[in-house]
């Protein structure tokens, strides 16, 4: 017929605007305003939503029928490495630990995503961004539930896998990553796209999934490597989301600058300090290593940063100052966090060891500046002492950060072998932070941090005890209550891996693997 | 600076004083000791002598360093919000106006840690 | 000019991909990882829907990209033809 | 060495999560209990959202409504995200080989004049209520209370937009984007839309998630979505215009699998309570009225006279569902 031969296919950017541009309205029976009361108040001005522009233009039912091919996929390796016991042919037992800590510190964060998400996916008066919003919210359910999926078969063989909801709301190091979160959900939705949008998707992610994951895949691990791939994928659409979102705010209103060069100030600085722990994880915990963590950071925060914060250049956007500090950082944070997780091991959810020497020579190789000068003395006496049958662990309470709230381990910029001090005072009360730039953070809302649920204060204040203990009681173990409190089960969650249940089933079930009985 | 917030947006700190049971919060650091990762947050009642503190209190969580035999921290060198302090080993913490939250540090000149590491 | 990049999954349905993505980006560079092919470019990457269809024998749509993406950097261009990474100065 | 784990037969040290073994005691779990039990945190939060002091983070205070455990609001669909986009990729695929049959065979060709102006008339302006749709249920999904409500909330917010797009498309293929935009301004202006713009603003406005869920999920759906994609389409059928109703095979079928998972929360937590029972059928009062009037202008537009007895019809199923829920309307 004439009418299909002169009705020419639509194409994708056409096709996309006709499906989402023109969905909303100007509404007139209530008040632009009331429908979107998010909209102002932290004071970013938008003068025209349609100058947003979708990168990726996925209508409804394309996102369908992809992720539905990527779910299927996803799940047929799960099911495979399930039915297999894969869990026994990673490289070693002591790699678990680090997905511990990834189900109970970092699958909980994901979820947090999918609602600030479904926030911002309602909050924006603007339809490209909502839609673009609303999808990510979908992602990040995905990448919570693929991430507790793919552990639960760890958690049937292993221990400390058992209970993360609980402990991402008690355990003292989980407050990092969760404070994080609930600092980006408590701001305004705009604060919330940077926070999470653009610094965490796009600046840091890389660093958890990209290098993270090739290590998972190293060790043998092809189900939490197929999960971690799987999610950064979709992170892809994210970090275009958040660099989209960074651009038209700047775009639309000069206004705006002071405003998102603030918050990138204080998120590029909140995750840089979180990302601490996944440090730890790549030059620790995982035993056979792809690259290091000073490695890690120069490909994908110093080159690929540097190059997005060249792009921002034009728009007036600074790098922030703080990362001139995590540029010293990088030699040191992975080995400071070991160090404290070695010793409070006594009251953490995994288990700690101390490098064997092959592996304290890979990381003098890695970090010729200072793994020989200030850490492998102290890992040295550490080990010394643990074959002497005495391991140590430390039993009192650490000086947190108001902010991060990661103990206070980080030295001064300028002296790696000075703890790092700073102070502020706030309505006659005292408040501590790591660096400058989580006191920086700390002094521009004040009223915000001074909220902190900081766990050791926490427990100082008797919050932290099962309900009925009585903290007079004769015999009373504040340390065996806390961990009663975090569902850590003392002697098999926690301690040296050395000597663990963990440790001896899986050596035993590795022995039946490969010898006839 | 004030927080932008949509509606009225103030609470009260979560670590006043008064929420300790009568004890305030005392943190102290053994400079270029990095062996213990992090400065020690202690609870103490407010009339804790500061000899008491450092007989009693600092010894438990120290003495896991091999050169905590040798430290006399009535010869240290103490530091009170940063600033060079002297404390007297007599006089509570009130009275040597270590308020709730006060963060000390001590240097014991001579002692680099393990193997001169700092650690 | 700084780096834009692109990460694929380490699979049968990336290596079509991959080979096209080469052929059309001589200045493109290559990096293995385990599970994981990287491909690095100064200043800007195409990816051509015609190059990949001439390897695959089949219609592809540039969308199908995804399944088997990892990650991205640069400012991403995308119509039915051609899928663009790059930065802008 | 080659090791063949597979013959390895070893004991789990538990069957599932803490959590999930607290309610359903310690055997092996389902994904969509394990992606979905107690996954929203529920206990401790660091600050107050700068967007609203009066609550914590997530706060069972948003809504009248009382549960003693949000999570016996289970869908009954067990959707999990992975669960979720496989079925709905089976249904759009089915979706697409319709459109794609209607456009390559011409089919639109084929539809009577006056039909093919009646869905252009109702169905393309329904891509805005659509639109409101998305936008409530994406607002339940992020104040709501419990991963077992939120979660499907969030699918259905998407199935919302997929729906509106799908309308779109019915609006392309019978007049071009031109259909869209007199669709638009029918939705802006026309004298017979405003009732139900008026509805569907004052809806966006809500604060009090459950009743949202009540207004939209319940009254709104539970009365436009039988009336333009049951009775409207067999009146398609049954004069010749099968093209249409081929293009409207989705939200057919989206439709009498959605609304079960939505009797399910509203049967649980009216039964709840009786305080619950009377809020809850306060608000289905409320909003029907409101619902019926706004679809009148509309109905006259799809069935003439019959609209009276159509939307008799319809209003007398929507009653007796209620009834069944355990609502007093």
């Amino acid at each position: 017929m004439d009418m299909q031969a002169t009705k020419k296919k639509l194409g994708l950017k056409e096709k996309y605007a006709h499906m989402t541009r023109g969905l909303d309205w100007e509404t007139t029976y209530q008040s632009m305003d009331k429908v979107f009361p998010q909209a102002a108040f932290e004071g970013i001005k938008i003068h025209d939503w349609d100058k947003w522009e979708d990168p990726f233009r996925l209508t409804m039912d394309a996102y369908w029928k992809y992720q539905a091919e990527k779910e299927r996929k996803l799940y047929a390796v799960l099911d495979a490495f399930a039915q297999n016991n894969g869990h026994l042919g990673v490289t070693d037992a002591r790699y678990i630990n680090a997905l511990k800590l990834f189900l109970t510190g970092i699958s909980p964060l994901e979820y947090v995503a999918h609602r600030g998400f479904a926030a911002a996916g309602r909050n924006f008066p603007g339809v490209g961004p909502r839609v673009a919003c609303l999808m990510q919210s979908l992602d990040e359910v995905r990448h919570a539930q693929t991430q507790i999926h793919a552990l639960s078969n760890y958690n049937k063989h292993y221990n400390g896998f058992h209970d993360f909801k609980h402990m991402i709301e008690r355990v003292w190091y989980l407050s990092v990553p969760k404070s994080f979160f609930d600092d980006a959900f408590s701001a305004g939705p705009f604060e919330w796209m940077i926070a999470i949008g653009f610094s965490f998707e796009y600046v840091l992610t890389n660093l958890l999934f990209v290098p993270f994951m090739s290590g998972a895949a190293y060790n043998g691990d092809m189900g939490t490597v197929t999960v971690g791939f799987s999610a950064q994928s979709d992170e892809a659409r994210h970090m275009t989301l958040g660099l989209e979102c960074i651009k038209f705010m700047l775009e639309q209103d000069p206004d705006n600058l002071p405003i998102v060069q603030k918050w990138i100030d204080k998120w590029a600085w909140r995750g840089t300090r979180v990302l601490t722990l996944v440090g730890m994880m790549m030059d620790y915990m995982l035993p056979k290593r792809v690259m290091s963590w000073k490695e890690a950071w120069e490909i994908y925060f110093e080159q690929n940063g540097g190059a997005l914060f060249n792009d921002l250049a034009r728009y007036g956007i600074k790098v922030p100052e703080c990362l001139s500090q995590a540029a010293i950082d990088k030699e040191h944070i992975s080995h400071q966090a070991w160090a404290t997780f070695y010793q409070y091991s006594g009251a953490a959810d995994f288990h700690t060891w101390m490098p064997t020497d092959e592996e304290m020579d890979w990381l003098s190789a890695k970090y010729p500046n200072t793994f020989d000068k200030y850490y492998r003395p102290r890992f040295t006496h550490w080990r010394e002492e643990a074959e002497k049958g005495n391991r140590f662990y430390n039993s009192t309470l650490p000086m947190l950060c108001q902010v991060c709230q990661i103990p206070m381990l980080f030295t001064e910029p300028d002296d790696p072998t000075q703890i790092c001090y700073r102070e502020s005072e706030y309505q006659g009360e005292k408040y501590h932070t790591c660096s400058d730039g989580c006191k920086h953070i700390f002094d521009n809302e004040p009223d915000k941090y001074i909220q902190a649920w900081l766990p050791v204060h926490q427990i100082y204040q008797g919050n932290c005890f099962p309900e009925g203990t009585d903290p007079t009681a004769e015999g009373f173990n504040p340390l065996a209550e806390v961990l009663k409190w975090y569902h850590v089960e003392h002697g098999r969650d926690n301690l040296d891996f050395e000597g663990s249940e963990d440790q001896k089933n899986f050596a035993a079930w590795r022995g039946m693997a490969t010898k006839n009985v | 600076m004030a927080v932008k917030a949509l509606k009225h947006y103030q609470f009260p700190a979560a670590d006043t004083q008064d929420k300790f049971h009568g004890n305030q919060l005392v943190y102290v650091g053994w400079d270029k000791h990095l062996f213990f990762c992090a400065p020690f947050a202690f609870c103490l009642p407010p009339n804790t002598r500061f000899g008491d503190l450092c007989d009693k209190v600092l010894p438990q969580a120290f003495s896991a360093h091999p050169e905590w035999s040798q430290v006399d921290l009535s010869k240290a060198v103490w530091k009170k919000s940063g600033q060079p302090w002297q404390p007297d080993m007599n006089k509570t913490l009130a009275e040597l106006g270590i308020g709730h939250k006060e963060a000390l540090r001590f240097e014991t000149p001579g002692l680099n840690g393990i193997q001169g590491s700092c650690s | 000019m700084s780096t834009v990049f692109i990460a694929f999954q380490a699979n049968e349905e990336s290596r079509p991909i991959i080979e096209a993505v080469l052929a059309d980006n001589p200045h493109a560079v290559l990096h293995e990882s385990p599970a994981m092919v990287k491909i690095d470019a100064e200043g800007k990457l195409v990816i051509k829907r015609e190059s990949i269809e001439e390897r695959i024998g089949r219609d592809f749509d540039l969308q199908e990209l995804q399944i088997n993406l990892i990650t991205i950097s640069g400012h991403l261009d995308e119509d039915d033809d051609e899928f663009t990474l790059a930065w802008k100065n | 060495m080659q090791i063949d784990l597979r013959t390895v037969s070893i004991k789990p040290v538990r069957q599932t999560f803490d959590h999930i073994a607290r309610r359903f005691g310690d055997k092996p779990a389902s994904r969509y209990q394990e992606g979905t039990y107690d996954l929203q945190q529920t206990d401790i939060f660091h600050y107050r959202p700068l967007w609203d002091p009066e609550h914590v983070l997530f706060d069972q205070k948003r809504t009248q409504v009382v549960m003693k455990d949000w999570y016996a609001l289970k869908d009954p669909r067990q959707y999990y995200y992975g669960s979720y986009t496989i079925a709905r990729a089976r249904q759009q695929d089915a979706a697409e080989s319709n459109f794609d049959m209607v456009e390559e065979r011409g089919l639109v060709d084929t539809v009577p004049s006056n039909l093919k102006q009646i869905a252009l008339a109702l169905l393309v302006p329904l891509r805005h209520v659509e639109w409101g749709g998305n936008m409530n249920n994406s607002y339940i999904s992020a104040y709501g209370y419990g991963t077992a409500i939120t979660q499907p909330c969030l699918y259905h917010a998407m199935d919302h937009l997929g729906i509106a797009q799908y309308l779109t498309r019915i609006g392309l293929v019978l007049g071009g984007p031109e259909a869209l935009d007199t669709a638009k301004d029918a939705w802006m202006n026309d004298p017979r839309w405003q009732e139900m713009r008026r509805l569907v603003e004052d809806v966006l406005v809500t604060q009090d998630w459950f009743e949202l869920f009540v207004a939209q999920n319940l009254v709104l759906e539970g009365l436009y979505h039988p009336m333009f994609f049951d009775r409207l389409d067999d009146q398609f059928t049954a004069n010749g215009a099968t093209a249409i109703s081929m293009m409207t095979r989705f939200m057919t079928e989206w439709y009498a699998e959605s609304s079960k998972w939505v009797d399910a929360q509203i049967k649980v937590a009216a039964a709840e309570s009786a305080a619950n029972k009377e809020i809850i059928s306060g608000w289905v009062q409320k909003y029907r009225d409101r619902a019926v009037k706004a679809l009148a202008p509309l109905a006259e537009v799809a069935f003439g006279d019959q609209a009276g007895a159509v939307m008799g019809d319809v209003v007398a199923d929507f009653n007796s569902r209620c009834a069944k829920l355990g609502l007093a309307i």
